[in-house]
Formats: structure tokens, C-alpha cells, sequence
């Protein structure tokens, strides 16, 4: 495809050199700076780059040398990558957030030689463990103020690094040389180390090879047909893998233009400004984004806010279908027509998300109703499911196959299979060559016929043949039939239920699933009301029949789409019950981020979980609990249960969807 | 040569020459100063309470005017009415203070200015609607003020002075006497003065702002009605009044804004200087002098004592 | 809700100082631009000559009022006389020097009055607030005085009058009774527009910015650097130039003829009301207030009659007074910026709509 | 790591000195025969009890205020008069106790009417707004940039300072001053009303100004730990005389110093 760079053009250094010819006047990078979007060119940047570079091997940076770079997303720390790359080296991007003590653990793992830092306060944080970092010759950053006392044998400005470089390349011999040092680029040549912030121990340094990243970046390039004529802007951490395919490795392969943002507080004007046309972001910024669009439309006058609830609406309708390219009628047509005037075209104005055609979320799952919403107003958001170990992608959703709960297919050339205790497995050009001194590391990740474990478990979902992740693989258990049973999969379709608070799933090592469950006072409560149903405590509505009828049919519903699915069918709820109070963090039931702790609450309500496998219709039940005030007492209550009508289904076999 | 002696010499020979002339300008002079005066006055006493420069106060005299003859006109006997313009003065002063100046207290002085303008244009267009745009004659024989004049031979010639002038100089002097000991030995008046200082001090005295403002703008409304009575005898009532009262402002520059015997003073100086002017030298140069003559003295005066006679100066701070 | 500002980015300061940075304001000037054009084809001479002719033309004294009073902070109430001084001087000009085209002499006789109001300005460096006001009016009720008692300024004409001869551009009667409303609009609109810009241009640019200081905090000013007398006549002159264009256009391009009442302190409080209504240190208000504060009584003369019912010239007179003296009123307590806020927070609405902030 | 260090600052050159100046309004004796030396590239404190005479000494040095008696040397060249203009364009700029920003203007435009004494173009260019005017405007704005970059203002660039907390008030406020690209820049009391961590922030500025810029700074504040931390020489003013003079540890064990604060009965 045209949209991408030649095949030869297999490093960083090479394509930089590549677009400088044949898209030289495009911007490549604008930053934010002094008020205005300062724009270099490809060509400037290669100017830059150079200038970087030969200015490097001047403080005596050769090949495999590591360079780390600490900062936030400002050019010249993107030109410090492909310098280092153009010279062989190995860039190591840290995070800016970091202590210095991670800092140095990171510094000292990868054997840095220089640091590039963004500022006073990188530098400081460096230069306080420098003496734990022998290797570490040279320190060189961007942002003079508050530095020009820094003793300086050690220290220098990236301005006087580069002049230097320009001085030298003046010699004919050097640019050759430097030409050179490009050219002997390959593409099985180290690319960057990567340290994913492992939630146990010690960060990991995921090496990946200008292959790895470049040929993931051409195939994300295809998947989403991205063009010369992108605008991203850049403001995650550069350490990140995501940040760096996105706003580093794919604008080189499609000649792309980036945006650095002017500071941590502009960074939506900023979007605004440029209006970005990919767009990337983790759930989170999409659900402040809406919670601050719906709080703001409180204080909005009653008419506006009518108009506006009411295009939402309608939008909920039927903006979906209308951006999948679905026939919608045609009146439909012309409500959401009126309503791009009025609202969604405003807010999408207003969010800078305008001219988005492909978003991404990806890190964590998004809710639902989120993830529709902003599909709803227009825009293209999908889904994708990717690794630092994948260089970014394994699966994602293809144009107009966008589902909430699922994060889509295999990349090009990637392959995705699951083992039978259900962990996700693939295979691809971006497969990592493996952690940076870390083989034992390695071989856990790395089978030996190249399979990557991905430590999630999911399955492919029958209907529409896209991958669902259900769980991290450990928590993964079977049921004794064999079947495939993810408790936090099953607990979260209840609590998609507004009226279920919580709920904690059994099964592991059981015939049959059971849950139990805590209904949410305020949601049942006004259900309550409007069904006259009398309850003088919560202990009285949980326990209320027609409470439970309501909740059975949420539970048949949940056992449907299970089915539906596919590879879970087996894991239906046979029984259930609705817990007489709350789960509680004080009582510590929940932790304090208010995920249930199935262990404990198995000891703590014994007899019920065996009351749900020994088929008795009612239990027994005596609690300590801890009031508001800190009294402790005593809860005792007979919980009913109830069998659920499991629904009929074909045995699948799991290999078959992979 | 000869223009240097028309400026220079000529006038002061003719002074001289018929001192009775002098004396009667002079006369005349005091008699228009003394009305300035009485404008004037009505601005420092809203200005020393409300720090509020009262642009309408010109527009107030000529309203009470109206006003009375209005009633009167309307049949009401001449005392009762005058009775009954005093409680419409009193009105207009509740409801200013109600619509104009409690919305804008604490604003900045000039935007207080500004707000006057507005005041006085409403009370032209609402003057002129309830009560006609043409002049009026005030209705000076009901009043019982006295007519005619007295003819004294002095000065080698006739000086006539008229009985109404003389009356409305006991008056005015009369009234500014009252309201120098109203505002020096009554409660209230102390703490008008008060006010002038700080706001703080009059709520300390146990008056409110709102009712100090009342009292002021009523005190300057039957000022303005003593004027304009004054004024509507000599001349008649009309709007042009409004233009004239103007004159107050160069006054109150000489006299300083806070300053009621700088009022006086300047009054009296600006009356006579502009007669004078306008007798002697007016001639040489077309006439019709006393139209800017009070102004453009203020102005040259404002270049020397910005700050006036009898004001106090500020000094900056920052 | 019409803004789009997504991919509206500046690489430039030229770009990002840009009087309408916004690309919809752009279009919208444009539109508005030519629909002001359009009205010439309507050949209606009312409408032209009689409301938007000389709205045009009190527009651009406001602008001049504006400048002294709403951005420099100096309030004047001699606007009257110094567009007077530029109609007058016109008028001396054009019949002095009959061959040169008027246009010119309409646009020269602004120096006059600027020269004129830098005089009337001298005190402003010692006086402030309310004392220069009375200040200016010495020169209003001074030059007054000189246009009635000086008849060289009126060529010795018995009816003491200023009487507009006919003047042609490229043949084109402009000036006198032969000129139609139209070349008069034409000639107006084109020379408010282009002072508009003019003005805009100045006060966006350091001169603004001076004026300004000077307004907002005059000790600080001087503290930075800026001589405060010289910035004082600047807008003196500047300000005053542009009420002298203007007078002369209101004789020479409306009235057609006019005598000393024209400029007399009521029309000085007219253009000060339509700067207070507008709003003050706006350009856009002066349009605003000049457009309310002139319509208002043709509106209440034309309406009720509408209606059935039957006004009086003079209680329409009596009537807008009112309510133009209210309205100042109301403004100063409501929104003391007048009109042209009103407008920014409408327009700020519409940008950040549907969100209420 | 602060700029130039205590001994070369003890040897280097004054840049403004004053002496024996007495200033009254009326009855009331401001400042009496106060004499002492700002030496350039110093952050000089000026510090005492409320009343102590401290601002009337700034609006002395910066001509807002002539003093009855005694002379000011500034550059070499001694004068006891002169108007605050020709301060500023000798090259003294000023921060005000009670910030004086222009209130209807954005952040933006105060830092550019800083600029104004460096800006030329004449009325004739403005009134075209492009050639040399534009270009004018843009160099500047870019200095003004500079600034703004340098104090982490950004966010506010185009907001009317009237609507701003006052913390970053105080911050524009320095930023207009810093415009003028002043040789001695007069702070009054630039971290008054502030939390602790805006005067940290301010502190850091103020630092960075006199070591980036190398502007000599003479600024009155009350939060003692600032003045020790920041200032290289104090001088002490109570009840309008000066009581001590040196560096920060001199004048803390200076016992009319601590008598003066404390409160001791004069």
C-alpha cells in the first residue's frame, strides 16, 4: 500500500531519511512552544537528528551503547531516540513520573551510558543516584533554566551537543560516516528496551527490534489505513509502548505529523487545536471526559438540558448503526442530522475529537455504556488488545465490527491461539526478543516454538468470531466437568445490572457455579416504590420474593448470553442467593478498591456456600459486622436460594475458535 | 495698538467713568452668582455625603420649578402645592436613592457620574411629558414675593436693584446658614459628615447608608426648589434652565467639591467675573461671552489648583 | 454551537494576534461586510438615508468617544463640539479649495479637530474623572460659541449656517441635494469601515495597550515606562479626529446643511450614551449603541402607529429621553460593559456550547 | 548553586546607592536619614515591622516618591528627583505590595505593555498593523513568550488578569516587570497572601530570575525564612531608620533587629 514507507526502509534512521526525500516539506512534528505550534519538517528533522546524533558520537556514544531518555513528550527527546538508533544505540525511555530510586534501578539494570532529561528536575533526580550509576559518563537535557550553575563536565545542553554536530558535519567525512552507521541499520538490530512497571517486582526491560516495532507499526498502519495526512498529538509517557508505536514508530511508516502538547494542562486545548485525526487514550480519560460532560450539562438551563438528554438519547439509537453503516430509517437520519447541529457535533467540537477517524482505548476494559457513548456521537472508537512484549497489537476491532465487550480480531500476521486453561497465546512480527538480562524471565513468557503467554485468559467469541478477555489467567479455574470457569467474567455481567451491587462467583473445582449477591439499595430501593413492594430494612428487601424474581430473571439473562458466547456456556449459575447485607471494606469483605476478596467471604459466609452446593432451599447465617461508628455486632439471618433453569446448549470445543 | 487699548484701557475707563454701571453689573453679577451658588450647593451636599457628583442637579431645580407651577396650574392654591412639590421632592429622593444609587454603591465615583447623566435625561423626557416642553411663568405674586425695584441714586448715576434679588439674597443666605448649623450641630447633619469620611463611621453613628442618601437628596431637592423659585421669578421656567445649571460645575471647581462656603465664594466670583467680562469686554469680541467665560476660567484655574480652592488634596498612595 | 474551532491551530504570532483568530468571526465579518454593501441595491432611500447613513456615521463618533473614554479612561463631554470643528473646518476647506476632491477634505478636516482636541486635552495630564469632564466642556460651550459668533467659519451666510455646495467623485454627485442616498451610503459605509479597521488596528497594537495601562492603572503605567501626557493626547488627537470625520460627514454626506445647534452638549451626551450603552473599550459596542441609541426613536415614531396608535413627534422626544436615561442607568448597574458583553458572553456561550461554561 | 556567590557579590560593583534620604508626608516622618547600597547581581532585602517605611523606601527609589532630604546614585548618575518614567527606562522595574496589574487586560497584553519602552513603531504603522509594526509585535510577543515560558504561565496567556487567584496575579505581575528586562527589579512583598507552596514557587522564581537573567533584585517580604533563604545582604528598617545592614546571619543575631520585632518599647 502507498500509505506506507518501502520495505528496505527497515530502521527508524532509514525512514527518517526516506520521508526527508520524498516528503520533505510535510510537517513531521509540531510542539506547542512559546504560544504557537512550532512545525519541523521531515527534512528539518533529519537536520535535527543529525546534528543529535553526530553531536552524540561525539561524547563518545557507540553502537549498543543504552541511552536512557527521562521527560514527557517534547521533540527533541523523540530525536534522541533516532539518534541513538542512527548510531546503533539503544534507547531506553524511562518514565517521568518516576523516583529517583526506580530511576536508578532502571538506569543501572540497562547499563546507560548517557541520559537524556527534559529539564532541572530530571537532571537533579539523576545526578542525586549518580553515584550508583558507574556507568553512566554523561548527562545531556533540554530545558537550560535553573541548570547554568550545574557543574558541567558532565552536564550539557542538547543546543551545544547539536552545535557541535553541526560543526563536525560540516566534514563531508563525517556525514558519510554518519550516512554509513544509517545505512549498516538492520532490522534485527535492537531497537529499544522498553520497562514495563511490572505490578510484582522489579520493572522488566522488553527488547524489541526495529522489526518488531516497525513492521507492527506498517501492519497498524494497514489495519487502519493511516496516511500521510494523520494529525496525532502526543502526551503518554514515552516509556510506554503505546506512546512509542503510536506517536513515534507509525508516524515514521506513514510520514505522519505528531503534536507535542504545550504543557501537562493544555493538553485538551491542545487537541483542540489540532484537532487530532488518531486519536489514543486508556479508558479512564474517556470516562472523565463523560462524567465532566454530564456533570457540566447539570448546570445547564432545564431547556438545554432537555434538548440535550434527548439527542443523547437518541443518539444511543441510533449512532451506532448510523457510524456502522447500518440502514437506519429515514427520519432517524434526520433527528441525528439536527442533533450533529445541536449536540454532538459541539461536543465532539468541544472534546477536540472532531476530525477523530480512529480511536483507540486499550490497557483496561472500558465500560459499555462509555464506550457507546462516545460511538454514539460519531465517533470511530474502537477497541484493541495489545502487549509491550507484542509491540502493541494483537487484536483489535476491524471498521464497522465494534462490540463493547470484546477487543476484536488478530492483527496482520498475528496469531492468537488459547491453551486449554484458557490463557490468550499469539505470535507475531512484533513478538519481543525478550527481557533485557532476564532469560529465566524470558522462557516463562516465551514458548520455544515462539507462542508469547499474554497471562490474560479468553476465548473467542462464537457470534462474532472477535477475542473476549475475561480474566487474568491465574484467577482462571474449571469447574469438575472440566469447563472453563473466569469468576470476575461472570461477576461483571451481573454488575452491568444496575440493581446488583455485587457479586462473588464460585465454581473453581465444583459441579456448578453458584453466586452470591448484594443488591444495590438505591436502584432496587426505588424499583421497590415503584412496584409498592414494603420493606421496612435492607436485610428485608434482599430477602423479598419479588426481589428475587427480579433478580433470577437478571441471572437467566446473564446464563443466555453466556451461552451465546460460545466457550462459556458450561459455566451457567445454577444457584443463587442474595446476601442480607452489604459486602462491606470494613468488615473486609471488599478491599478498599472495593474489589470482592472471593477467599475471604468463602470462609466468612461458610455456611451459605455450602448451603449452595448441598441444594438446601435456605441457610442460616450469623455475622459479626462493624457499624459506621465502629460497634461491632451481630447480623443473623436465614438466606433463601434459588435454582436457576440452566439454558440448553451445544458442547464447543476451544481449539476450533482459535 | 488700538486692539491693545480696547482690551487693556478702554473697559477700565469705562468703569470709571460710570462707576454706577460698575456697581449695578456688579449687582448683577452677585445676584446670577448667588443662583450658581445655590446650584453648587445642592451638588456638595450630595458630593460631601455620597462622594455622588450629582449631575442632575441642574435638571432638579428645574423640575421642582415645574413642578410647583404645575400643581399650581392644576388648580392647587399656590402654598398648598408648594407643600405637596416638597413631598415630590421627597419621592424623587426615595426613589433615586432606590433605582440609582443602592444598586451602584460601592462602584467607582465616575460610574456614579455616569448613572447622573442618565438620572437627568430620564427627568428631562419625564418633566417634558407630564408637563410640556414650553416655558412657564413661576407664579411669584402667590408666593407673595415682593415686585418692582428700588431706584438708588449713588455713584453719580442710578442703581436699580430689584426687591425680588434682594429678597432671594435674605433667602439664600438664610438657607445656607441653616445647613451650615444643620450639618454642624444636628445628629443627623454630624452624621452626613460623617459619611462623607467613611462609610463605616455613618453605620457607627447608627444611620444607614440608604437613609442618609434619602436625607441628603432631599435636602439638595429643596434646594433645588428654593432655585429654581429664585430663578423661575427672574427669568422663566423652562428647560434651557438645565444648560444653565451647568455653570455650577466651574463654580464647584473654584469652591472644591466638599467646601459649602468655597460654593458661595466661587458662586458669587464666577457671577460677577462672567457679568463683568461679558459688559466690558464681551463687545469686543461678538458678544455672548457668559455661555463658556465661567468654563474656560475653571479651566486655566484646574491647571493651577487641581484640586480647587477649598477641597482638600489626595495624596496618592500605592 | 457554530464554532468549530477543532484543527484551527496558529504556527504563527501573526496569526495567533489576528484581530478575528476565530475562522467563523472571519466568515461572519465577511457576510456581514457585503450584506452592508447589498443594502445600497434596496433603493430605499429611507432606509439609507435616514437610519443607516447616519447610524454609520454616529457609529464613528462613538468609535472616537470610545477611544478617549472607554479605552484611555478619560471621559469627554465635547465630542459635539470637536465634530462640529471637523464640519466647519470641511466646510472652510471645500469652499476655500473647491477643486479638491472632498473625500479628502472630509478625512483632512479630522486634523483639525484633532489639533483642537489636543488643546482641549492639555489639562488632563493634572485633572481626572468628573474635573476633566467639566474641563471638556469648556471646549464644548467654547467653540460653540465661536461657530455661532465667528462668521468667517460659515462665509459670512446670513442664515448663519453651514450650506453644503455640490461636490463630485470620478462625476458622481456626492455632497449637496444633487447626491442620492446611495453614493452617500457608499461613501460612508466605506470610510467607517475602513476607520474601523484603523481603529481596531491601533488598539490592539501597542498604542492600545498604552491607552489602556493608562486607564486601568495610570501610576503603574507610568511606572513601566509610559509617559502618561503624551499617551493622554494621543487619544485626545486620535479620538478626536475621528468625532471631527465624523461631523463633517454628518453635514456633508446627512444633514446637508447644519448650524451651530447641531453640535451642541445634547449631541455630545447622545454619542456619550451610545458609548456607555455599547459599552466602553469596545469597538463593536460602539456599533451596538449607536445602533440602539439612534433606532430607538425611529422605532417608537414608526411602531405604534403600526398599531394604531397615534405619537406625537415631540412625546416620542419626551419618550426616548426616558428611556435613554434609564437605560444608561440600567446598564451601568447591570453590565457596566453595555451591550458588547453582552455579546462576548453570548458568543462565549456558543463556544463552549452545549456546555453552560 | 546560587549565581554569583557571597564574596563576589561582596566585591562586586554598586549599582544603586542611597543616602542620608528623609522622606514625610505632612507631619508624618516616612523614612528618616536611611542610607544604604543595592550591588548589582545581589538579591537585597529589605525588611521591618508594618510601618517600618519599607514601600515608601521602593517608591523613593523608583522616583514615585521624592524625598525631602538626601540623594540617590543609580548607575553612576546621582539625582534626588526624578519621575517614575525616567526609573523605568533607566532600567528599574517594580512589583507592587497590593498587586497593579492592568485589570481589563489579559495576562498577555500587561507582559507586552511591559515591553513598551523597547517598542518603537510609530502611530502611522500601528494604524496599518503589518510590515514593521507586525513584525515588531511578533518579536516582542515572542520575548513576552520567553517569559511566559518562564514562569509556567502559559495556561493563563490569554485570560483578563482581573479574573486570575491572586497567587498568579502576583505572578503576571512579576512577569509585566520582567518584560522591561530591568537591571534592578524591586519586589514588594511578592509572596504576601500566598500558601506555602506558592511562595515556594515564587521563591524558586525570583532565584532563577537573578541567576538567569543576572537582574539585581531588591524585594521587601515578611516571611523571615524567604528572606534568609533568597537574599544575600539585608538592610533593616524600623519606624522609618535604618537599625541593621548585612548578611542574613549578621542581621538575624542583631539584637536592635530582634528587639524591633519583638516589640520592645522604643
Amino acid at each position: 500500500m502507498a500509505i506506507n514507507a518501502p520495505a528496505e526502509a527497515n530502521t527508524f534512521p532509514k525512514l527518517l531519511v526516506h520521508n526527508a526525500q520524498v516528503r520533505g516539506h510535510r510537517p513531521a512534528l509540531r510542539h506547542k512552544d512559546f504560544g504557537i505550534w512550532q512545525t519541523w519538517t521531515w527534512a528539518q528533522v533529519l537536520d535535527e537528528v543529525r546534528a543529535f546524533a553526530v553531536g552524540l558520537a561525539e561524547l563518545g556514544v557507540k553502537r549498543d551503547d543504552k541511552i536512557a531518555i527521562v521527560g514527557a513528550n517534547k521533540p527533541r527527546l523523540y530525536w534522541a531516540m533516532c539518534a541513538a538508533q542512527s548510531l546503533g544505540a539503544v534507547p531506553v525511555p524511562l518514565y517521568a513520573d518516576s523516583v529517583a530510586d526506580e530511576m536508578a534501578y532502571v538506569l543501572e539494570h540497562a547499563e546507560a551510558t548517557v541520559a537524556v532529561a527534559e529539564n532541572q528536575e530530571q537532571v537533579d533526580k539523576i545526578i542525586s543516584v549518580s553515584d550508583r550509576l558507574p556507568r553512566l559518563r554523561h548527562v545531556i537535557y533540554d530545558e537550560p533554566r535553573g541548570l547554568r550553575d550545574y557543574d558541567h563536565s558532565r552536564l550539557t545542553w542538547i543546543d551545544d551537543v547539536q552545535t557541535k554536530g553541526r560543526e563536525k558535519l560540516a566534514d563531508a567525512a563525517v556525514r558519510a560516516q554518519w550516512e554509513k552507521s544509517v545505512a549498516d541499520g538492520k532490522g534485527g538490530d535492537l531497537a529499544i528496551i522498553l520497562y514495563t512497571s511490572g505490578t510484582t517486582g522489579r520493572p522488566k526491560g522488553v527488547m524489541l527490534t526495529q522489526d518488531n516495532v516497525l513492521i507492527s507499526a506498517r501492519n497498524g498502519n494497514l489495519f487502519d489505513n493511516l496516511g500521510e495526512d494523520e494529525e496525532v498529538i502526543a502526551y503518554l509517557p514515552l516509556a510506554w509502548v503505546g506512546d512509542h508505536i503510536f506517536s513515534y514508530a507509525q508516524s515514521y511508516v506513514a510520514g505522519f505529523c505528531v503534536n507535542c502538547p504545550e504543557s501537562g494542562e493544555t493538553v485538551v486545548e491542545d487537541r483542540r487545536e489540532v484537532g487530532t485525526t488518531y486519536a489514543f487514550a486508556p479508558p479512564r480519560i474517556y470516562e472523565n471526559l463523560l462524567t465532566l460532560t454530564m456533570v457540566r450539562m447539570e448546570d445547564a438551563g432545564a431547556l438545554k438540558r432537555r434538548m440535550f438528554h434527548f439527542f443523547i438519547g437518541f443518539a444511543r439509537k441510533w449512532g451506532e448503526k448510523i457510524l456502522n453503516k447500518e440502514k437506519v430509517p429515514l427520519y432517524a437520519r434526520l433527528v441525528y442530522w439536527l442533533g450533529e447541529i445541536l449536540v454532538y457535533g459541539p461536543l465532539k467540537n468541544r472534546y477536540g475529537l472532531s476530525r477523530v477517524r480512529v480511536g483507540y482505548t486499550a490497557g483496561e476494559a472500558i465500560g459499555p455504556e462509555i464506550f457507546r457513548f462516545y460511538r454514539a456521537l460519531g465517533i470511530n472508537l474502537k477497541q484493541l488488545y495489545g502487549q509491550t512484549e507484542a509491540s502493541v497489537y494483537i487484536t483489535a476491532q476491524p471498521d464497522g465490527e465494534i462490540y463493547a465487550d470484546t477487543v476484536g480480531k488478530p492483527n496482520f500476521d498475528v496469531e492468537v491461539k488459547i491453551d486449554d486453561n484458557g490463557e490468550v497465546l499469539f505470535k507475531s512480527p512484533g513478538v519481543f526478543l525478550g527481557y533485557y538480562k532476564d532469560p529465566d524471565k524470558t522462557a516463562e513468557a516465551k514458548t520455544p516454538d515462539g507462542w508469547v503467554r499474554t497471562g490474560d485468559a479468553g476465548f473467542f467469541d462464537a457470534k462474532t468470531g472477535h477475542l473476549k478477555i475475561i480474566d487474568r489467567a491465574k484467577d482462571v479455574g474449571r469447574l469438575t466437568d472440566g469447563t472453563l470457569f473466569a469468576p470476575k467474567y461472570i461477576e461483571n455481567k451481573l454488575k452491568f445490572y444496575p440493581n446488583i451491587k455485587e457479586a462473588v462467583a464460585y465454581g473453581d473445582k465444583r459441579d456448578y457455579v453458584a453466586v452470591m449477591l448484594n443488591i444495590d439499595l438505591v436502584a432496587v430501593g426505588s424499583w421497590a416504590e415503584r412496584n409498592n413492594v414494603v420493606y421496612a430494612s435492607y436485610q428485608e428487601l434482599a430477602g423479598h420474593p419479588l426481589v428475587y424474581a427480579m433478580i433470577e430473571k437478571h441471572v437467566d439473562e446473564v446464563n443466555r448470553s453466556l451461552v451465546e458466547e460460545g466457550a462459556m456456556a458450561g459455566a451457567q449459575i445454577r444457584r443463587f442467593l442474595i446476601l442480607h447485607k452489604e459486602l462491606d471494606a470494613d468488615d473486609g469483605e471488599l478491599t478498599r478498591t472495593q474489589k470482592v476478596r472471593r477467599g475471604f467471604i468463602a470462609e466468612r459466609y461458610q455456611p451459605l456456600v455450602t448451603a449452595l452446593y448441598d441444594g438446601s432451599k435456605e441457610a442460616d447465617i450469623s455475622t459479626e459486622v462493624t457499624f459506621e461508628d465502629g460497634r461491632k455486632g451481630v447480623i443473623a439471618a436465614r438466606v433463601k436460594i434459588r435454582d436457576t433453569t440452566p439454558v440448553p446448549y451445544r458442547k464447543v470445543v476451544m481449539e476450533k475458535a482459535a | 495698538m488700538d486692539i491693545l487699548y480696547k482690551i487693556l484701557i478702554d473697559p477700565f475707563m469705562q468703569m470709571f467713568g460710570a462707576p454706577d454701571l460698575l456697581v449695578q453689573t456688579l449687582w448683577e453679577g452677585l445676584v446670577g452668582g448667588m443662583l450658581y451658588a445655590l446650584i453648587a450647593l445642592g451638588f456638595v451636599l450630595i458630593f460631601k455625603a455620597s462622594g455622588v457628583f450629582n449631575f442632575a442637579q441642574g435638571i432638579m431645580v428645574v423640575f421642582a420649578a415645574l413642578s410647583l407651577v404645575g400643581l399650581h396650574a392644576a388648580g392647587i392654591p399656590a402654598f398648598a402645592a408648594l407643600a405637596l412639590t416638597v413631598v415630590v421632592m421627597l419621592a424623587l429622593a426615595w426613589s433615586v436613592e432606590r433605582a440609582v444609587l443602592r444598586p451602584l454603591v460601592n462602584q467607582p465615583d465616575i460610574i456614579l457620574f455616569m448613572a447622573t447623566f442618565g438620572l437627568t435625561y430620564f427627568l428631562i423626557g419625564f418633566g417634558e411629558l407630564i408637563f410640556g416642553g414650553d416655558p412657564k411663568v413661576m407664579i411669584t405674586e402667590e408666593l407673595f414675593l415682593p415686585k418692582g425695584r428700588i431706584n438708588i441714586a449713588a455713584f453719580g448715576g442710578m442703581v436699580s436693584l430689584q426687591k425680588l434679588d434682594i429678597a432671594a439674597a435674605i433667602i439664600a443666605t438664610t438657607m445656607v446658614v441653616v445647613l451650615s448649623v444643620f450639618f454642624s450641630k444636628t445628629r443627623i447633619g454630624r452624621a452626613l459628615r460623617a459619611v462623607a469620611d467613611s462609610h463605616k463611621a455613618a453605620l457607627s453613628v447608627g444611620i444607614s447608608l440608604e437613609q442618609i442618601w434619602v436625607i441628603v437628596w432631599f435636602a439638595a431637592g429643596l434646594v433645588a426648589l428654593v432655585t429654581g423659585i429664585m430663578w423661575g421669578a427672574r427669568s422663566d421656567v423652562s428647560f434651557a434652565l438645565e444648560i444653565i445649571a451647568l455653570k455650577a460645575l466651574p463654580v464647584l471647581i473654584l469652591g472644591g467639591f466638599t467646601s459649602i462656603p468655597g460654593a458661595i465664594v466661587g458662586g458669587l466670583i464666577i457671577g460677577v467675573g462672567e457679568k463683568i467680562a461679558e459688559f466690558y469686554w464681551g463687545p469686543l469680541i461678538g458678544g455672548g461671552t457668559d455661555s463658556w467665560f465661567a468654563f474656560v476660567i475653571a479651566l486655566i484655574f484646574l491647571l493651577f489648583w487641581p484640586h480647587g480652592l477649598f477641597g482638600e488634596k489626595i495624596i496618592e498612595r500605592i | 454551537m457554530f464554532y468549530r474551532e477543532v484543527g484551527q491551530y496558529k504556527t504563527s504570532y501573526a496569526a495567533d494576534q489576528a484581530i478575528f483568530p476565530i475562522m467563523q468571526d472571519r466568515i461572519g465579518m465577511v457576510v456581514i461586510i457585503l450584506g452592508a454593501y447589498a443594502l445600497t441595491f434596496t433603493n430605499n432611500d429611507f432606509l439609507l438615508n435616514a437610519m443607516m447613513t447616519p447610524f454609520l456615521i454616529f457609529t464613528l463618533a462613538a468609535i472616537g468617544l470610545n477611544i478617549l473614554t472607554g479605552y484611555t479612561g478619560l471621559l469627554s463631554l465635547g465630542t459635539g463640539a470637536f465634530m462640529g470643528v471637523g464640519a466647519y473646518a470641511c466646510y472652510k476647506l471645500t469652499t476655500l479649495f473647491p477643486g479638491v476632491n472632498i473625500i479628502i477634505w472630509i478625512l483632512a478636516s479630522g486634523f483639525f479637530s484633532a489639533l483642537v482636541g489636543v488643546i482641549f486635552g492639555l489639562p488632563s495630564l493634572r485633572i481626572k474623572g468628573f474635573y476633566l469632564a467639566v474641563a471638556t466642556l469648556a471646549a464644548q460651550f467654547f467653540l460653540e460659541w465661536c461657530f455661532i459668533r465667528i462668521p468667517w467659519l460659515y462665509n459670512y451666510n446670513t442664515s448663519a449656517a453651514i450650506e453644503v455646495p455640490t461636490r463630485t467623485l470620478f462625476g458622481i454627485p456626492v455632497t449637496g441635494a444633487t447626491a442620492t442616498a446611495e453614493t452617500r451610503y457608499l461613501v460612508v459605509l466605506t470610510i467607517v469601515i475602513a476607520m474601523t479597521w484603523i481603529a481596531s488596528n491601533i488598539v490592539h497594537g501597542r498604542v492600545g495597550r498604552m491607552w489602556m495601562a493608562v486607564r486601568d492603572m495610570d501610576i503603574a503605567a507610568e511606572l513601566i515606562g509610559i509617559r502618561l501626557l503624551p499617551t493622554k493626547l494621543l487619544a485626545f488627537a486620535v479620538s478626536s479626529f475621528y468625532c471631527g470625520v465624523a461631523g463633517a460627514m454628518m453635514v456633508f454626506l446627512w444633514y446637508g446643511g447644519a448650524e451651530s445647534t447641531v453640535f451642541s452638549i445634547n449631541q455630545s451626551f447622545f454619542v456619550l450614551f451610545m458609548v456607555i450603552i455599547g459599552g466602553l473599550g469596545s469597538l463593536l459596542g460602539s456599533y451596538l449603541g449607536a445602533g440602539l441609541i439612534f433606532m430607538l426613536p425611529i422605532i417608537l415614531r414608526l411602531v405604534p402607529p403600526r398599531f394604531g396608535i397615534p405619537v406625537h413627534a415631540a412625546t416620542v422626544e419626551h419618550i426616548t429621553f426616558m428611556i435613554v436615561g434609564a437605560l444608561i442607568v440600567f446598564f451601568l448597574i447591570v453590565e457596566p460593559h453595555g451591550l458588547a458583553r453582552l455579546w462576548q458572553i453570548a458568543k462565549q456561550k456558543l463556544r463552549v456550547w452545549p456546555f453552560p461554561y | 548553586m546560587r549565581a554569583p556567590s557571597q564574596t563576589d557579590i561582596a566585591a562586586g560593583e554598586v549599582l544603586l546607592s542611597v543616602e542620608n534620604v528623609s522622606l514625610s508626608f505632612g507631619g508624618v516622618r516616612a523614612i528618616r536619614d536611611v542610607s544604604f547600597d543595592i550591588r548589582k547581581g545581589e538579591i537585597r532585602a529589605i525588611i521591618g515591622p508594618n510601618g517600618a517605611g519599607k514601600t515608601s523606601m521602593l517608591n523613593v527609589i523608583n522616583g514615585f516618591y521624592t524625598p525631602q532630604q538626601g540623594k540617590i546614585t543609580f548607575k553612576g548618575g546621582t539625582r534626588n528627583k526624578m519621575r517614575p518614567y525616567d526609573a523605568a527606562r533607566g532600567g528599574i522595574a517594580r512589583t507592587f505590595q497590593n498587586v497593579a496589574l492592568f485589570r481589563g487586560m489579559t495576562a498577555l497584553d500587561n507582559i507586552m505593555a511591559g515591553r513598551t519602552l523597547r517598542m518603537h513603531r510609530g502611530l502611522f504603522w500601528q494604524m496599518l498593523r503589518f510590515g514593521p509594526a507586525m513584525r515588531e509585535e511578533v518579536a516582542h510577543r515572542r520575548r513576552a513568550e520567553e517569559i511566559i515560558d518562564f514562569l509556567h504561565i502559559e495556561h493563563i496567556r490569554k485570560v483578563q488578569v482581573g479574573r486570575l487567584p491572586y497567587g498568579l496575579q502576583k505572578r503576571v505581575e512579576l512577569a509585566r516587570a520582567l518584560a522591561m528586562e530591568p537591571e534592578l527589579l524591586l519586589l514588594d512583598e511578592p509572596m504576601a497572601g500566598m500558601n506555602l507552596e506558592e511562595k515556594e514557587d515564587m521563591s524558586r522564581f525570583v532565584l532563577d530570575v537573578n541567576q538567569h537573567y543576572g537582574t539585581t533584585i531588591a524585594l521587601i517580604e515578611h516571611d523571615m525564612g524567604v528572606v534568609m533563604d533568597l537574599s544575600d545582604r539585608v538592610v533593616v528598617l524600623d519606624y522609618g531608620q535604618k537599625i541593621a545592614d548585612g548578611t542574613p546571619d549578621e542581621v538575624k543575631s542583631n539584637q536592635a533587629v530582634i528587639d524591633a520585632y519583638l516589640g520592645v518599647a522604643h
